[in-house]
């Protein structure tokens, strides 16, 4: 049987060594090439899951505590798949973005595959110390991204961005050093057994408030969310949608990992809720500010701020004590992970091609969009019904299942949260909407855009609505144990 | 899946993709682009034609798909789905004419007829959803859909119409799906059926299931315009005409009262919501409606708004109709619902053309049009007595039902209520007749735009469609007997809802 | 002998961390430099009292290292940090 | 000539290797690269030709290198451990003899570790030494080591 | 109490100062320094915690070896980011920016 | 060997005894230049001591000599880096301490 | 609010790390799992027989892999900054010849060799005693800094093909390796050398590790480093 | 004995250094006493038995941590002088 599972290691790695071969921002069609072969690649990794369930690799033969141990399961397999599904569109748009604006292009192509490269590692790691490392690349990589546009705010944005990912990454680190301590090993596969058996020690408390707390950082939830905005605000628009859509999902992904996994032992109700809290004030908060924006793709990133928040809305309800509560709680968080990560990379890259066309920044000057980019203002206008968790997008099956479990559980605080959290993602969303439907602003001139600019994002959006088709597919995977 | 299961969906796609290849025309193929909305709207209506006679041979349409495992999306044509259906595609495939000569020259029309057919699609939807969860999504896209057609002309003015339009829809759909999340929660499905499912849960659930009505109500009464929530309607006002004949007389305030139709019949069942005392405050809700919209109505000048409050008042009947627990009751609300389309939909075709030909806007302004363009204002004068219940016409039979149904559910105070409604009705139609007809016209008309061409008043496209409509206005009331009326199929649904 | 080996060892450090009272002293920041040159020298010693001491010859290697990196400190401190008349001699730096 | 020098450097990093590998055996396959990559770069940066010495010189150099860097030390350490260091310091000029080149370097470097004398800048004709105790004649120091370096170098003094 | 606990105590306590520096000093260059200062920390707790009882134990030596090329390449990166501002802005510190900067509740 | 192993420590000693030398030199010095001299010489003749004395204790000839590549290294240094920081110290317009200056 | 907010952090971090001390003081002492003992039992099969460079190239050597990936990553990040800056504003030229120049000058010319053979000595010795490529490379990279400080290497400004190919060598062998380890001797796994061949694909990884490892750390201060030695000639 | 009190003081001229490179106002000071940490957790590797990991401290943390600060602290004098000339 073919393993899809090193090579989906080995090609990322090596596309990022050949285009940084091939020069100063070139090799961008190798790289669509190149995500073409992986994405077939991940479909038959999951289809593989589907068929034979989860399954343990063993890097380099050694097995778990002495080597490095991969897992590929249900989840694993949507998120590999949801990189791919992203990132090709993405990479596409990207080569006609840079081609009409140069700015940040230069070394784009391997710092994008070497990020590649960094999720799908980090997404298939089942050993915290890898895991370590994984989180450092995918960081570098994403510090290096944004920094690229070499803007003064840009790079102030990359450095605070850098800190808070060391700090984070350092947090995690120490967490890795006490369990490493305690228990001798950095194997989930080892340590989960250990945890669950021995009775619970304050060092393993210890680790797990560390592990969670950088990750948390990384994740830029609530309290911490203050790096986000102008890190992914400021990127190239390229840049801005794969950091939005996947790198803050990397982190998530571990975090529902260790949580799930190896912490269950430790993690408690009132933690639980803590997390819904801070998710819950990520959402309100978030929006609020992305309301308040006059850049557009400040607006964008504070509305990540705030889809963040739904996720964390998953840690509570999954405490329900009803099997199913829990169940769809768990479903509603992926599916919105999933949801949001196609539809925030489609807005980002909708927002690019304004910016680019407008050539300025401000909302205020999109008046005019609706008749200039019909195409591009639709695009946002289906990424935000995906937001906003209207039908038929995956945002909406999101929501639903969400929803659901709180209404089963009884948790009906976060019912209000995520209702009042629509309305007012909608509140943003047509802030930019009726902006483009007014006419245009005196004295503005749209430059015209390559067609090749507006088709990716498109193609994002409308998978992102349709996902709420396909979500059965999606659950199923996850399901695959 | 055979060819039944995949009626509904043909249905659906036959608006919606014209809609989106539409959608990225540029703005110069007109000729494809009319081209394409007419096929779609007569393929539709082929469809419906066939489904109707299907139905009426006892053939069922279902198409079924797991949206989550335990979710589905349902559409289904049964007798009450097609009447909604046939409503929506024959009046669409009218406004699309109407719109097509409305629309002559204007900028962005591959972007209007792009979202007006995909607002059809979501009427199309709303009727045919076979479930609770397949209506909502279908609700949403009607929002959707429509707003870009309220702040279509891109004004100040229209935009904040728009805003409005949104706050008050989308905040009126989260509390629904409050409710029927809720509701899948108690219930697992919440398929529609005849009598309807929450009876099965039993009177311990009572104080949650009233609860969740409520929820449901409120969110569709935001769309259907119940009182307090019907700030919207009058704003949105500001669209262009065929759009506000279409929001008034067939989406989106239609597919409010057909919610609540669905959810009275066939989700809570009649008799038990009977049993619940959900009818009685639904009823004087409505009632309020029906008063305050005639008042409010009385004292517009501009002519669309009049007409909107009418609609706001109008469409309570239905939902009035709903409430009176007996079969006339059901025959008089759910007959309504078509006849206040089709003669909702005249008054707005003819409002448009007074609009667009004459420049008239203000019913202070409309002294002896009636001389200038005889014919719209022929089909409006018709449509008027429509809606004032003048015999012969399709607002008789509904008015008729109605007290009867008051009668026979001994709520004498809903008969009185209706007469005194219609005296209103007369009260802010009679006086917009009085000056088509019988005060002489000025020397020169406000801005006179489409010169009159060759024997026609006004634009030929413009024209037909409300002659057309008020001509079945007639038709409706005098055939009602007859096999094609509306009120024959609304018998046959009526009868379907009271079986034991 | 191990043991005495180690004694000084922990001379060496004390002395060390003594020299360590120039960076506060200055005053220019050549002289705050010099302590951290004296390290190289020092620490050579520590490192290599310490290879003799539990028999971990490997230590050598890393005295080599210390050894032949020493240098660069230095240099990197004359040909690039410490260049040109600074703001104002003795106290520049963070202004 | 050049072959020697590159025999000779040959050799000196094959007695270098030899030290730090410790004499291991197995260590001259990976020694082989490493000698002869670190005979390349010794090439790139410093050509053939540039100077060639006496085996003689340089042992009468370190003989006299290392009594006197231990006189060297003891002086100065001496001084830090009076409580008075009754030195008096300055800056000198020396003309320098030497040729350009190793012979300069080699002289700076090496009066760095003698006794009271620290060169502070090298210029195409002088050299800058700081003296500990401007009292005592620096020059005539400076001078024997330059003989002696020129000695080593195989070079002539510059009469200047 | 063995010498490797000593130094993995050692290094909590400049965990603990990496991480408060890093949170509270103003100065970039200063917070790069208190990165690599609490970096080290974490690498002599992983050290020393796993060789407490005194044999050397090459798992951690190995991670902390990983850890200490991930240290200096963030260092580089950090620094040559630093660089650039400072040649684009002339300062070597955030510039003070409240949340949410921009027009606060006026696009209504 | 308990000879070699008393030169051993007198030589380690005395090399110990240099290094404070220094230190005392590095604190007590006036100015940049005369530290230098501490740093340059004594520090490096402690070393050279230290690693005397460690020759005693040496299991091999190669480890004797690579003891001793190390002291060359660090002389190599340490005299280099010397000169570099005079020379910019000069530069930069340091003045050297004068004894005279300090007795007024 | 600004001091309070400062005062808070300490205090936690304070506490932070009083619980960190108490955890590690109060930690049982064997741990569950003895990694210690199983790398010595392993290590036969390694190719290798020092310890840590067993873990490191072998039974971790997947880290070793990414790690080599995040150097590769800061030094995109550091050129596309540093490029970006000296295409501004390019570094000032060399003046080799000034008298002053000449000691550092042989400083790097005796220096850099003996580096050289240092850092071949760390790769060799990797194999049954404490080095390894890392180390080798490190000193490789600090040969590049002293001749770059010397003035004999410029400051690198935008690398050219064969620089490239310098800096991805390491990562580029280690891959295919893995690849052609993964085709032939055991399909489908990566990473894993047989063990008769993997003292000597170890070795060869590792060679790969020292060149670009001390190009990618030299590059890191090359590239940093924007000026070359330009006042002498003010004066 | 002499083996603890090695450590005791190893550990704190490292907390000292490390105290001392953060709360300093001079940078310059600051840079110094980092790098004489750096130099510090070599020795203190070696204590710990991890001469692989003094090794690759002592090369990167005085061949090149300690350049690169130095550099940038160069580079931040010039651009302060260019700035106030």
């Amino acid at each position: 049987m073919f393993d899809p599972v090193p090579w989906l290691i080995l090609l990322p790695l090596a596309w990022g060594c050949l285009t940084f071969l091939a020069g100063i921002g070139r090799g961008g069609r190798l790289v669509v090439a190149g995500l073409i072969i992986q994405l077939v690649l991940t479909i038959i990794l999951a289809r593989q899951i589907v068929m034979e369930g989860a399954r343990h690799y063993a890097v380099g033969g050694w097995g778990a505590p002495l080597g490095v141990d991969l897992y590929v399961d249900g989840l694993t397999g949507i998120m590999l798949l949801l990189t791919h599904v992203v990132a090709l569109p993405l990479v596409v748009y990207a080569r006609a973005y840079f081609s009409s604006q140069a700015e940040g292009a230069s070394y784009f192509w391997p710092l994008t595959c070497f990020l590649l490269a960094a999720m799908n590692v980090l997404f298939m790691s089942a050993d915290i110390f890898n895991i370590y490392v994984t989180l450092e690349l995918l960081g570098l990589a994403a510090v290096g991204l944004v920094a690229a546009a070499g803007s003064a705010g840009s790079v102030t944005a990359a450095i605070r961005y850098l800190l808070v990912t060391l700090l984070g990454s350092g947090a995690y680190l120490m967490g890795v050093a006490l369990l490493y301590g305690t228990y001798g090993s950095v194997s989930l596969a080892v340590l989960e057994p250990l945890l669950a058996t021995t009775e619970i020690s304050a060092a393993a408390c210890l680790a797990a408030m560390l592990m969670l707390a950088g990750l948390l950082l990384k994740t830029a939830l609530f309290p911490f969310h203050f790096w986000l905005p102008p890190a992914h605000g400021g990127a190239p628009a390229p840049v801005s949608a794969l950091l939005s859509a996947l790198v803050i999902k990397a982190s998530f992904y571990l975090i529902l990992r260790l949580w799930f996994d190896l912490f269950a032992p430790l993690v408690t109700t009132q933690a639980a809720q803590l997390l819904g809290g801070l998710g819950a004030a990520a959402i309100l908060w978030g929006s609020i500010l992305a309301f308040n924006q006059t850049r557009l793709k400040m607006l964008v990133a504070y509305s990540t701020v705030a889809q963040i928040g739904y996720l964390f809305l998953l840690f509570p309800l999954m405490t329900s004590a009803i099997p199913g509560a829990a169940e769809s709680a768990m479903q509603g968080g992926v599916m919105q992970l999933v949801a949001h990560a196609l539809a925030k990379a489609a807005m980002f890259a909708a927002a690019g091609v304004m910016v680019l066309s407008a050539g300025k920044d401000d909302i205020a000057l999109l008046g005019g969009m609706s008749s200039h980019l019909p195409l591009t203002l639709f695009t946002f206008a289906l990424a935000g019904i995906t937001l906003m968790g209207l039908p038929p997008s995956g945002g909406f099956i999101a929501k639903w299942l969400l929803i659901d479990s709180a209404v089963s559980g009884g948790q009906w605080g976060w019912v209000v949260v995520m209702i009042l959290g629509g309305l007012l993602s909608a509140a943003y969303v047509f802030k930019v909407l009726r902006q483009a439907f007014l006419p245009p602003v005196a004295g503005i001139k749209f430059k015209p855009v390559i067609r090749m600019l507006e088709w990716p994002a498109f193609l994002l959006a409308l998978i992102s609505l349709l996902l709420g088709f396909r979500s059965v597919e999606v659950l199923n995977l996850l399901g695959a144990a | 899946m055979n060819f039944n299961g995949i009626l509904p969906l043909l249905v659906l796609a036959s608006s919606l993709v014209p809609g989106m290849i539409i959608f990225f025309l540029p703005e110069s193929r007109i000729r494809l682009r009319t081209t394409l909305n007419l096929t779609g709207a007569i393929l539709k209506l082929l469809l419906i034609g066939y489904m109707l006679w299907g139905v009426q041979h006892d053939q069922s349409y279902v198409f079924r798909y797991n949206v989550l495992p335990d979710l589905e999306l349902v559409f289904k044509a049964d007798a009450l789905a097609l009447l909604f259906v046939t409503l929506s595609a024959a009046l669409w495939f009218l406004t699309t004419l109407y719109a097509i000569g409305y629309l002559e020259g204007s900028p962005h029309r591959s972007r209007f007829f792009g979202f007006f057919s995909f607002c059809v699609t979501a009427t199309v939807g709303v009727a045919m959803a076979g479930n609770l969860f397949t209506f909502f999504v279908f609700y949403e896209l009607l929002t959707l859909s429509t707003y870009p057609l309220v702040v279509h002309r891109g004004t100040e003015a229209a935009i904040r119409a728009g805003n409005i339009y949104l706050v008050y829809t989308l905040a009126g759909g989260a509390v629904f799906l409050t409710g029927i999340v809720w509701l899948y929660g108690l219930l697992g499905q919440v398929e529609f059926t005849h009598g309807g499912v929450a009876a099965t849960l039993g009177l311990e659930y009572t104080a949650q299931l009233q609860v969740i009505f409520l929820l449901l109500i409120a969110g569709l009464g935001v769309k259907a315009a119940l009182v307090p929530l019907h700030g919207w309607l009058p704003q949105a006002m500001i669209a262009p005409a065929p759009v506000s004949a279409l929001l008034h007389a067939v989406a989106v305030v239609k597919a409010g009262a057909f919610g609540i139709i669905r959810i009275v019949y066939e989700v809570y069942g009649i008799e038990f919501a009977q049993t619940l005392n959900l009818l009685m405050p639904l009823a004087i809700v409505a009632s309020i409606t029906i008063i305050w919209g005639s008042l409010r109505a009385l004292w517009q000048d501009d002519l669309k708004r009049r007409l909107a409050y009418s609609t706001i008042s109008q469409v309570s009947y239905i939902i009035l109709g709903v409430t009176l627990f007996g079969p006339a009751g059901t025959i008089g609300g759910v007959v309504h619902l078509v006849h206040q389309g089709i003669m909702k939909i005249t008054l707005f075709f003819c409002a448009g053309n007074y609009a667009e030909t004459l420049g008239i806007h203000k019913i202070s302004e409309m002294n002896g049009a009636g001389r200038r363009m005889p014919w719209t204002s022929i089909a409006f004068s018709v449509a008027a007595f429509g809606m004032m219940g003048a015999p012969l016409t399709a607002g008789y039979i509904s008015k008729l039902y109605l007290i009867q149904g008051a009668e026979m559910a001994e709520m004498v105070w809903v008969s009185w209520m209706l007469t005194a409604s219609g005296l209103l009705n007369a009260a802010y139609f009679l006086p917009i007749l009085y000056r088509l007809w019988f005060i002489n016209q000025p020397q020169t008309w406000l801005q006179e735009r489409i010169r009159a061409q060759g024997r026609w008043e006004t634009h030929g496209l413009l024209l037909i469609p409300p002659v057309v409509t008020a001509a079945v206005t007639l038709g409706a009331g005098i055939f009602a007997d007859t096999g094609w009326s509306p009120l024959f199929w609304v018998k046959l649904v009526a009868e379907m809802e009271y079986l034991p | 002998m191990n043991d005495f080996n180690l004694l000084l060892a922990v001379f060496l450090l004390v002395n060390l961390i003594i020299a360590l009272l120039r960076v506060a002293r200055g005053p220019t920041d050549a002289d705050r430099l010099l302590a951290a040159l004296l390290f190289g020298t020092t620490g050579v010693a520590i490192l290599l009292l310490l290879a003799f001491t539990a028999d971990t010859l490997v230590l050598m290697d890393v005295a080599l290292v210390f050894a032949l990196l020493a240098a660069i400190t230095g240099a990197v401190f004359a040909q690039r940090a410490w260049r040109m008349e600074g703001v104002g001699e003795g106290k520049d730096g963070n202004s | 000539m050049i072959l020697r020098t590159v025999f000779l450097r040959i050799v000196l990093f094959i007695a270098v290797w030899w030290i730090l590998t410790q004499g291991r055996a197995d260590s001259w396959g990976v020694g082989l690269i490493s000698i002869v990559s670190a005979l390349i770069v010794s090439l790139v940066l410093l050509p053939l030709g540039l100077f060639r010495f006496s085996f003689a010189g340089i042992f009468f150099f370190l003989l006299y290198f290392l009594s006197r860097s231990l006189k060297s030390g003891i002086q100065v350490a001496l001084m830090a451990a009076r409580l008075d260091p009754g030195f008096h310091p300055n800056i000198q000029k020396i003309p320098l003899r030497l040729p350009e080149g190793l012979g300069r370097v080699i002289l700076v470097n090496t009066l760095n570790l003698m006794p009271g004398t620290l060169s502070v800048d090298l210029t195409a004709s002088s050299l800058y030494l700081h003296v500990l105790d401007e009292r005592q004649s620096i020059e005539t120091q400076v001078r024997d080591i330059e003989k002696l370096i020129a000695h080593m170098l195989c070079v002539e003094l510059e009469e200047s | 109490m063995s010498g490797a606990l000593i130094y993995a105590c050692a290094g909590a306590v400049l965990f603990v100062f990496g991480v408060t520096g890093l949170i509270l000093l103003p100065h970039l260059l200063r917070k790069i320094l208190a990165f690599n200062i609490m970096g080290s920390g974490v690498f002599l707790v992983l050290v020393g915690l796993g060789q407490r009882d005194g044999t050397p134990d090459p798992v951690p030596q190995a991670m902390v070896l990983t850890g200490i090329v991930v240290a200096v390449a963030a260092t580089a990166l950090a620094l040559a980011l630093v660089r650039r501002l400072l040649s684009l802005t002339g300062k070597i510190q955030f510039p003070e920016e409240p949340e949410g900067s921009g027009r606060c509740w006026k696009n209504k | 060997m308990a000879i070699l192993e008393l030169l051993s420590s007198i030589f380690l000693v005395m090399g110990a005894a240099f290094f404070m030398a220094g230190t005392i030199g590095l604190l007590r010095f006036p100015d940049v230049y005369t530290r230098l001299h501490a740093l340059a010489k004594v520090d490096n003749l402690g070393l050279g001591l230290i690693i005397l004395g460690l020759l005693f204790q040496v299991p091999g000839l190669t480890v004797a000599l690579k003891i001793i590549l190390i002291w060359l290294l660090a002389l190599a240094a340490s005299s280099a880096v010397s000169f570099l920081i005079a020379r910019r110290a000069l530069n930069r317009g340091v003045a050297p301490w004068k004894a005279k200056e300090q007795k007024i | 609010m600004r001091n309070l907010l400062n005062v808070l952090v300490i205090v936690l971090s304070a506490a932070l790390g009083l619980v960190l001390i108490g955890v590690i003081l109060e930690s049982p002492s064997p741990a569950r799992v003895r990694l210690s003992e199983e790398v010595l039992m392993q290590i036969g099969a390694s190719g290798v027989t020092h310890p840590v460079t067993a873990v490191l190239l072998n039974f971790r050597g997947y880290d070793t892999l990414l790690e080599v990936m995040v150097l590769l990553l800061a030094l995109l990040g550091v050129l596309a900054q540093m490029g970006k800056q000296k295409r501004e504003n390019p570094p000032a030229g060399f003046y080799l010849t000034e008298p002053r120049m000449q000691v550092l000058l042989w400083l790097a010319r005796v220096l850099v060799p003996l580096m050289v053979l240092v850092a071949g000595y760390l790769l060799w010795a990797g194999g049954h005693q404490p080095g390894g490529a890392f180390q080798a490379g490190a000193v490789l990279a600090a040969a590049g800094v002293l001749l770059n400080l010397s003035g004999l290497l410029p400051s690198w400004m935008e690398p050219a093909w064969n620089l490239r190919a310098g800096l991805v060598s390491g990562l580029l062998v280690f891959l295919l390796i893995a690849a052609a380890v993964m085709t032939t001797a055991s399909p489908g796994l990566l990473l894993q050398y047989p063990p008769a061949s993997a003292g000597m694909l170890i070795l060869l990884v590792e060679t790969g590790l020292t060149l670009s490892l001390g190009l990618i750390l030299a590059g890191l201060f090359l590239f940093l480093s924007g000026d070359a030695i330009d006042e002498e000639a003010d004066k | 004995m002499s083996s603890l009190i090695l450590d005791l003081l190893l550990v704190i001229a490292l907390l000292w250094s490390a105290l001392r490179s953060l709360m300093t106002r001079d940078l310059f000071r600051a840079v110094v006493l980092f790098i004489v940490f750096g130099l510090l957790m070599a020795l203190v590797w070696a204590r710990l038995h991890a001469p692989d990991i003094a090794l690759a401290e002592a090369a990167i943390g005085a061949g090149l941590t300690g350049a690169l600060l130095l550099d940038t602290v160069g580079y931040l004098r010039k651009k302060q002088r260019e700035s106030f000339p």
